[in-house]
């Protein structure tokens, strides 16, 4: 299940969604990242965020089937917020389902790597006095790089 | 027509998100767009670097790929992640 | 916040409550464990699980302390069942938030290697033919081990 | 009266989770308690096992210990985590 949102995500309500398809799991980890408020620039505002459909999804799809090769999960959930949205209001939702909580836990880990490094997505932050379009960062990177080299965790 | 859309500070560049246009028939191929609307926007080359990838109906095409049947044309700084 | 509770856990309204105190944390994961309707017995039809108060609680509450000396987290929760319980339930919530991801995900891991393997609990399963006292299984050792060396991940 | 709690499969050997008693004035180390409570419920070593922790008030206690001011004594084999 992979969802690109102008709307708020809502975690808990998804997580109650995620629990519904999936009981008796075993394990359930979820991720949610929410939009910093403060940034190099200065005080955030608004963080802008552009996906290209359907090669945004598809690109996530893809992350979700290689994750889906590495670990054995019965269930994945991927939310992500575009448009405009203010700090503190979550960008990003990953739920993991898996029989055994270590492949709970790196799937939702890798599926998160791929999100904040990899995936379609521009993203463009607003302050009282200025508008940047956000490069990836160098930390990202190397998180995404840790999953390259046959490491499981 | 062609859609062109423009993304991440492109869109800044262009003025906007997404234009619909008709390419001169001396632009052929992805290569030759880039150089076109380089110049069209006075972008200083911005859209030559090669970090800038070029889409054809939602897949990645090369510079030296053909437009032809081309119906949605992305131009893409490097994604960020969300 | 450290919670032993006799009733059943609801994990999306724990995520709603612990959102609600760590607005702006940036990142959040959630671990929910739930009961196995199948063990090496044969199909678990309830789980039993002791506690010692207030001895459970104080091993937790120093593997909370450990995680906060290893990790940036800006708050953690820990919710764990004790009593009786049936399969599909809820059995352990534990939340942690931190500006990083990468914090957020370990301390979470870290803590459910410490609940599913050295926390304070006896555990007995009741099948329909049998009541056996579950003893810790070699790979929850393994697992809580990895955080013996100073490996971070 | 002293509290004694047995925990797990202890449980099962007491017949109890826990129970009130009167400590007879032999039992005065924790190690002594251990050997009195297998012999009375004939558990064959069940109660003697080093994996078998003592608590005393909560704390944990060597067999060596004294049991001078014990409120609540625990019995608890390997704990196996939730």
């Amino acid at each position: 299940m992979i969802t690109l949102s102008a709307q708020p995500i809502d975690a808990p309500a998804l997580l109650r969604a995620f629990e519904n398809v999936v009981a008796d799991a075993g394990a359930i980890v979820t991720f949610s990242g929410q939009v910093r408020p403060a940034s190099t620039l200065g005080d955030v505002q608004t963080l802008h965020l552009q996906a290209y459909s359907p090669m945004t999804e598809r690109g996530i799809e893809q992350a979700v089937s290689i994750a889906k090769t590495r670990w054995v999960l019965s269930q994945v959930s991927v939310v992500h917020r575009i448009g405009d949205m203010k700090p503190g209001e979550t960008i990003v939702f990953v739920a993991t389902a898996s029989k055994h909580r270590r492949a709970a836990f790196e799937a939702a880990d890798y599926l998160m790597d791929y999100l904040k490094t990899e995936a379609v997505f521009w993203k463009k932050e607003v302050s009282s006095d200025a508008e940047i379009w956000i490069e990836p960062r160098t930390e990202d990177y190397k998180d995404a790089a840790r999953w390259r080299e046959g490491k499981a965790s | 027509m062609t859609r062109i859309l423009y993304f991440g500070r492109l869109t800044d560049i262009a003025g906007t998100s997404e234009e619909n246009l008709d390419l001169p028939a001396s632009v052929e191929t992805a290569g030759e767009l880039r150089t076109w609307l380089d110049l069209r926007f006075e972008a200083d080359g911005a859209l030559l670097e090669p970090t800038v990838r070029i889409a054809v109906n939602n897949e990645i095409a090369f510079d030296a790929d053909a437009l032809s049947g081309a119906d949605e044309i992305a131009l893409m700084p490097p994604v960020g992640g969300g």
